[in-house]
């Protein structure tokens, strides 16, 4: 923008494109919850909500309306004042977040005007995303823990952990991005995809990078199949559990935003945020352009929650710190490598490509010698990394399935009939 | 665009500077002097912007970024010696910690 | 922003961070300890911006408020899940106040010293095309604090990065189960 | 050429250390790989630097000296580790690794059942690299380092079974003595420094003149500058160490004591090599000890003294190699009296064929030991000539070389002294004369003397009928109690009379080819010496050869050396003679009341008069000094500091309160204060 701007229309040109963006984010949220439940109902074979209005459109407003004048529990034991704060931090924080987000072209492409369709254009604004993003977390943790219940404070536990664990990888699966961008502005970012920029979805460049981010990114807003923190099962709601009414609905509505916010992230680093080819330069359709594919990624989000069970704790970890991190580093050597020695971008998309190929084909081979073991009679075996008794476990033999298996399992039979393991 | 005298974004950071020293004094939680330990890096830290900016060199701002840096692993290192202590005494006063009496 | 707005904005973050950081050294729960240097450091990141070192501020708030203090919530919520535990007694209560008369003199002098006429006030600045503020305005502030790393003080990163994997390396072996 | 030098030097050092650091894993064929390599390695290096010295004309360029590496650099004083290739060393080096080559094979049978084989050829290596190192440093300094050297290797090898406490007292005492000389080599380097600015020999220097006797710093020329005092002290402090490294009277004790080290050793290090290099450093250092004329009668002196000393010990030993070792001793004593008549090259000479038939001697009675599973006492042999026959003959022949008997190599060497001897005699004036004179009929008695006792000997060893019990059947390395337990057997099987002589076998031939080569060596040996003798003194290839270095030597007339070497055969043969009437059927032993035979078989008590008189006092002083220094001054003194830091840690510690804060509280105390230092200064 211009530095002739005046302050205060700066100011108040802000304060009126943020009112905006928050009541844009909450009808997305209030009609995500709906979208949801349709989507989910219609894999599983079911219809979902579909009474109040048509197609049941009106539901979010019904559940709005229930929402507010549910009674709000505050537990004796809880730390009031904080448990009262953290929805509010949640949701402070996610709305925050997307303040740097671009939503669309400039109204006059080549004349930056105080009223363009994004709050702040910041040199930082990647940083800034990320590092409110980081504050996420504080909502769900003091949540659990100002709730004096002990699966709140586990729930709220995992979650840190969670977030701190993927947050690396995040990171580092945008660097690369960042390094084909050259900077760190949104808006200038968008720009380098363009036909005006550098012509390509940076997609192309770093498909490694976009699947470890969107990896990252389903647990960094603990959504199925990396949603621990609130596993009903393990820890009945986790930090959600003595939370009820409006401030249950506060968590949702953070959640759900952060999803948008991370989709847009999605959108406007890999997917050419709200350019198409020139199309974005009719004003209106760019904000089009970029609703549909943040769309996309929210789709993919709902669709991932119906398809995929929830993981095991230590699994989660294990593929932040040993799978994610490892191959985030790499890609970020790689691009590195790829932009100093000035190579073209098909070069690094290749190279991505393959590094995907060889870990699937790496994954797969060893899926395929875990996960049956075929004994002598022809009978299926438990695999040998499946556990039954947890002091034998050295005396397994968890090398390859075949052999190794069937030996195991012999041995720990004998050990059981010898008395010398309890189960 | 500065108007501000440098000696009161200094007063502050020595305030911070001396209220950090006194956490460490007088709190006995070992979690609480760890922080006050990082008030006093973010005192410094300020004082180090501070005169980066007064001096118009972004030497300053590269050292707190290096603090920050080291912070970080003196934070994670620092939490893992009292998570293992914890582990081991149930207890994390840091008067019970006084096996070096002479 | 200028003029008043500067002065009232410096005094209210001022007041604000101070007291945020009392906030850390004088309540009793470790957990509204942490929160209080959240606040401190997100009052010391605006006060970063306003000296005009964005990328420093963002990334105080990205380490500094999203990771270490974190880390810090994490280790406080886990280990004082029940911080109403009878509090043991102060085995060295005269320490209280000699530190607080120490905190003073330390305070009174460094203000003594700062306010009466230093060389800090009139201390050269750097000029010409290394100066922070030509940098800034002709490429921005992350190329201007990129080249300053990168240039001057690349020794000193790769050390820090050594630090950093010494760091994770000693974390592991101390979290090790025995 | 010097690089030829680094090269002679290297291998055996790389050798040393890889058997030292893998030899207990490698397998016997590995390590005798690399031991004998790296020797035979070193000697064809050593050949061909030799070769191509001889290849240079004229002869007074034969010379090389460089620099490898400077080790210190401190004021004027410049120390380079330089190797010198020059016609003495090159001699040297010859007789070290050739001589030390055949050992080295040797060894590999006389070793071959010993546990410490890899140790042994380890430390072999190692002795191997010091010694040449001692002959090829080109400044007394590096001299000095290779001095100590070999006096380590010495050492290690002389206590090689350190089981036995008799090989480690004597590895001590060698250690001890060899020491005492090692001092005297260091003050005498110290003068030199102090006055001359320098301790190269100087080749290359600025006073450097090739083709004059004796170049470079250490030139007559420069010397003259030396006080009077000055020129005896460091030529007698050389002797000092000449002497405890070359066992002359009075710090000869250790070599005979050595002889507890394995046999391949006593000829390698105790006979053929290291105990030459007093002689080798009277020859390089030659031009110090003409400065004064009291210096060169004093080595005769001592030299003869230790010849006819030590002859006359050897004369009543019972242990075969204690009998060498005296014989060792006194054929030092020959080579120095001959370098006290000018005639260095002769000492050099000697040096050379005494190493050939020493070591052949040597390791004549090592075979006969091996054979007989450790015995080394004469009383228990005989007779072996008829199961020993490589043995019996390569021994004769060195036996007859010993003895000056012509045409063996002693001859022309002991004659060439002999003759240098009474023509110094004859040539100077005043009392030296008669000393050397006297030195002259020392040596055609010693000379005698070593005829006889060589052949006793020759004939308690070889001839008449087998008068032990066979072989013993433990190994070298047996302890103490296993010894004795021997003992006791072999009283019962003595009963078993001659037939025990069919168990007696003669050695491998890993160990005769050795001998063979030797005893060749000791026929042919003696002539690159003067053929002066019969009137045709162009025939001298050694003497020419080390005339750049040692100068030429005096030349006698010819009746004067008709007369000395008449003189020393016919008391040569009479030795001969008188052991062939005595020991001619087979050696008796008969306890003999005479007095001086048991003086002379007691070592004239030399070891017991040094304990009464020096080391009784010593321990006397030191327990006395441990007493009243240790207990009363230091322990009282220490006690006192350490009462005085208790009661300082007393007060310090309360200020530990092991209080994490308090220490903190320390901290902000000295941060406060130091901040009003900068108010207070302001």
């Amino acid at each position: 923008m211009p530095d002739t701007t005046p302050t205060w229309l700066l100011v108040v040109a802000s304060l009126v494109k943020s009112a905006i963006l928050i009541v844009i984010l909450l009808t997305i949220f209030a009609y995500m919850t709906w979208i949801e439940r349709r989507v989910v109902a219609r894999i599983q074979g079911r219809l979902g909500p579909n009474r109040a209005g048509p197609f049941g459109a009106l539901q979010p407003l019904a559940d709005a309306i229930k929402m507010a004048f549910k009674e709000q529990i505050i537990p004796a034991q809880a730390y009031k004042a904080i448990y009262l704060i953290a929805p509010v931090i949640s949701v402070v924080v996610a709305l925050s977040a997307f303040a740097v987000v671009p939503i669309g072209n400039s109204w006059t492409p080549g004349h930056p005007s105080v009223w363009d369709p994004w709050v702040g254009d910041i040199n930082v604004g990647l940083l800034w995303i990320l590092s409110i993003s980081s504050l996420a977390v504080y909502g769900i943790v003091l949540g659990g823990w100002s709730s004096g219940n002990r699966y709140s404070l586990l729930g709220s536990l995992r979650s840190a952990a969670q977030m701190i664990s993927y947050e690396t990888s995040l990171g580092l699966a945008l660097s690369g991005t960042l390094m084909w961008a050259g900077t760190l502005s949104m808006v200038s970012i968008v720009r380098q995809q363009t036909l005006q920029g550098q012509g390509i979805w940076f997609i192309v460049a770093q498909p490694l990078g976009f699947l470890i981010y969107i990896i990252a990114a389903v647990a960094e807003v603990n959504r199925a199949p990396f949603d621990l923190p609130e596993a009903e099962q393990e820890l009945t709601a986790g930090y959600l559990t003595e939370y009820s009414g409006l401030r249950w609905s506060l968590y949702q509505m953070a959640e759900y935003i952060n999803m948008i916010t991370v989709s847009s992230v999605a959108t406007t680093l890999f997917f050419g945020g709200w350019s198409f080819f020139g199309l974005e330069r009719i004003p209106g359709l760019s904000i089009v352009i970029f609703a549909v594919k943040v769309a996309f990624f929210l789709f993919l989000f709902i669709w991932l929650r119906a398809t995929l069970p929830r993981i095991r704790y230590d699994r989660l970890m294990r593929l932040g710190w040993q799978f994610l991190l490892p191959l985030a580093v790499l890609n970020a050597v790689v691009t590195a490598a790829c932009v100093a020695l000035g190579l073209p971008w098909w070069v690094n998309g290749l190279i991505g490509l393959a590094i995907i190929v060889a870990v699937l084909a790496i994954t797969w081979q060893r899926s395929r010698q875990t996960r049956f073991a075929i004994s002598k009679t022809g009978a299926e075996l438990l695999p040998p990394s499946v556990r039954l008794v947890k002091s034998i476990e050295p005396e397994l033999g968890l090398v390859n399935g075949g052999e190794a298996a069937v030996a195991g399992v012999e041995r720990q039979q004998a050990l059981l009939q010898d008395g010398r393991v309890q189960v | 665009m500065t108007t501000i005298p440098v000696s009161w974004y200094l007063i502050v950071s020595a305030l911070l500077f001396t209220i950090g020293t006194i956490g460490v004094l007088v709190r006995r939680n070992p979690l609480i002097i760890f922080m006050s330990i990082e008030l006093m890096l973010n005192a410094v830290n300020l004082a180090f912007v501070t005169l980066s900016s007064y001096l118009d060199s972004a030497d300053g701002q590269v050292f707190v970024f290096i603090v920050l840096t080291v912070a970080a692993a003196e934070v994670v290192v620092g939490l893992a010696i009292i998570v293992s202590i914890f582990r081991t005494r149930r207890n994390i006063d840091v008067d019970e910690m006084n096996l070096l009496r002479g | 922003m200028s003029g008043p707005a500067l002065i009232i904005s410096f005094f209210v973050l001022a007041v604000a961070s101070v007291a945020s950081a009392l906030g850390v050294i004088l309540f009793r729960n470790a957990v509204y300890s942490a929160l209080s240097l959240i606040l401190t450091l997100l009052f010391l990141a605006m006060f970063y911006l306003q000296l005009g070192a964005m990328f420093i501020a963002i990334v105080q708030i990205l380490i500094y408020a999203g990771a270490i203090m974190v880390l810090f919530l994490f280790v406080v919520t886990m280990l004082a899940a029940d911080p109403r535990d009878p509090d043991l007694q102060d085995r060295l209560p005269w320490q209280r106040g000699v530190a607080a008369v120490l905190g003073l003199v330390l305070v009174g002098a460094l203000s003594y010293l700062l306010l009466s006429g230093t060389p800090l006030n009139e201390a050269a600045r750097a000029h010409g095309s290394e100066a922070l503020s030509q940098v800034v305005a002709q490429q921005g502030n992350i190329q201007a604090f990129g080249q300053a790393l990168f240039h001057g003080f690349s020794f000193a990163f790769e050390v820090t990065s050594l630090v950093i994997v010494v760091a994770i390396l000693g974390a592991l072996v101390l979290g090790r189960k025995a | 050429m010097a690089s030829l030098l680094l090269w002679v030097l290297i291998p055996p050092l790389l050798g040393f250390i890889i058997l030292g650091l893998l030899g207990r894993t490698l397998p016997r064929s590995a390590i005798l790989t690399v031991a004998w390599g790296t020797v035979a390695l070193s000697f064809l290096f050593a050949l061909s630097a030799f070769l191509s010295l001889l290849g240079v004309h004229p002869d007074s360029q034969r010379v090389s000296d460089v620099s490898v590496y400077t080790w210190a650099i401190a004021g004027d004083l410049q120390v380079h580790f330089g190797l010198l290739l020059d016609p003495l060393s090159a001699t040297m080096l010859l007789v070290i690794t050739g001589v030390g080559l055949l050992i080295h094979i040797y060894s590999a049978g006389y070793m071959a059942d010993d546990p410490g084989f890899w140790r042994f050829f380890s430390y072999m290596n190692f002795f191997i690299f010091a010694m040449t190192l001692l002959v090829s440093a080109d400044n007394l300094l590096f001299l000095l380092v290779g001095w100590g050297l070999v006096g380590l290797a010495s050492f290690l090898l002389i206590g090689f079974w350190y089981q036995r406490p008799a090989a480690t007292a004597a590895a001590r005492k060698a250690l001890v003595i060899n020491v005492i000389g090692d001092f005297g080599l260091m003050l005498a380097i110290f003068l030199l420094f102090k006055h001359l600015n320098t301790v190269d020999y100087g080749y290359g220097g600025p006073n450097c003149i090739p083709g004059t006797s004796g170049y470079g710093v250490l030139t007559a020329a420069s010397c003259q500058q030396l006080g009077s005092l000055v020129s005896l002290a460091i030529p007698l402090l050389l002797f000092v160490a000449c002497a405890a490294k070359s066992a002359q009277l009075p710090l000869y004790m250790w070599l005979p004591d050595a002889m507890e080290g394995p046999t391949p050793v006593s000829a390698l290090i105790h006979a053929a090599t290291m105990v030459t290099a007093g002689v080798y450093l009277v020859a390089r250092t030659h031009v110090l000890f003409t400065l004064s004329p009291y210096a060169l009668p004093i080595v005769g002196a001592i030299g003869g003294l230790t010849a006819l000393f030590a002859a006359t010990i050897a004369l009543t030993q019972l242990d075969i190699k204690r009998v060498l070792a005296y014989s060792t001793i006194s054929q030092l004593g020959y080579m120095f009296m001959g370098e006290s008549a000018g005639s260095y090259s002769a000492g050099i000479f000697h040096l050379t064929t005494h190493a050939y038939f020493k070591a052949l001697l040597f390791l004549g009675a090592g075979a006969v030991i091996h054979a007989l599973g450790g015995e080394q006492d004469m009383r228990e042999m005989g007779g072996l000539r008829y199961r020993m026959r490589i043995t019996f003959w390569t021994f004769l022949i060195a036996v007859l070389a010993i003895s000056g008997i012509p045409p063996f190599a002693g001859f022309w060497s002991k004659d060439d002294i002999l003759g240098a001897l009474l023509t110094q005699a004859t040539s100077v004036g005043g009392a030296a004369r008669y000393l050397y004179y006297g030195l002259w009929g020392l040596g055609v008695l010693t000379a005698g003397l070593t005829a006889l006792y060589m052949f006793r000997l020759f004939y308690g060893i070889f001839m008449g009928s087998y008068r032990g019990a066979g072989p013993l059947k433990h190994g070298h390395a047996g302890s103490e109690e296993e010894e004795e337990e021997e003992a006791l057997t072999t009283v019962g099987r003595r009963r078993r009379g001659e037939s025990a002589l069919y168990e007696i076998y003669e050695v491998p031939a890993v160990m005769t080819v050795p001998l063979i080569i030797l005893a060749i060596l000791s026929t042919i040996g003696g002539l690159v010496g003067s053929f002066a003798l019969f009137d045709y003194s162009r025939w001298q290839p050694l003497n020419a050869f080390l005339a750049p270095v040692l100068g030429s030597a005096p030349e006698g007339n010819l009746p004067l050396l008709w007369l000395s070497t008449g003189a020393s055969l016919i008391f040569a043969l009479l030795g001969l003679l008188i052991a062939w009437r005595r020991y001619g059927q087979g050696f008796v032993y008969k306890e003999s009341r005479n007095p001086f035979y048991r003086l002379a078989y007691n070592k004239y008590y030399v070891d017991e008069i040094g304990i009464a008189l020096l080391i009784n006092p010593l321990l006397w002083l030191g327990r006395q000094a441990s007493a009243l220094l240790e207990g009363g001054l230091l322990d009282g003194g220490s006690r006192l500091v350490g009462r005085a830091f208790s009661l300082v840690s007393a007060g310090g510690r309360r200020l530990q309160t092991g209080y994490v804060r308090n220490y903190a509280l320390a901290i902000l105390i000295g941060v406060v204060l130091i901040i009003l230092y900068y108010v207070v200064r302001g």
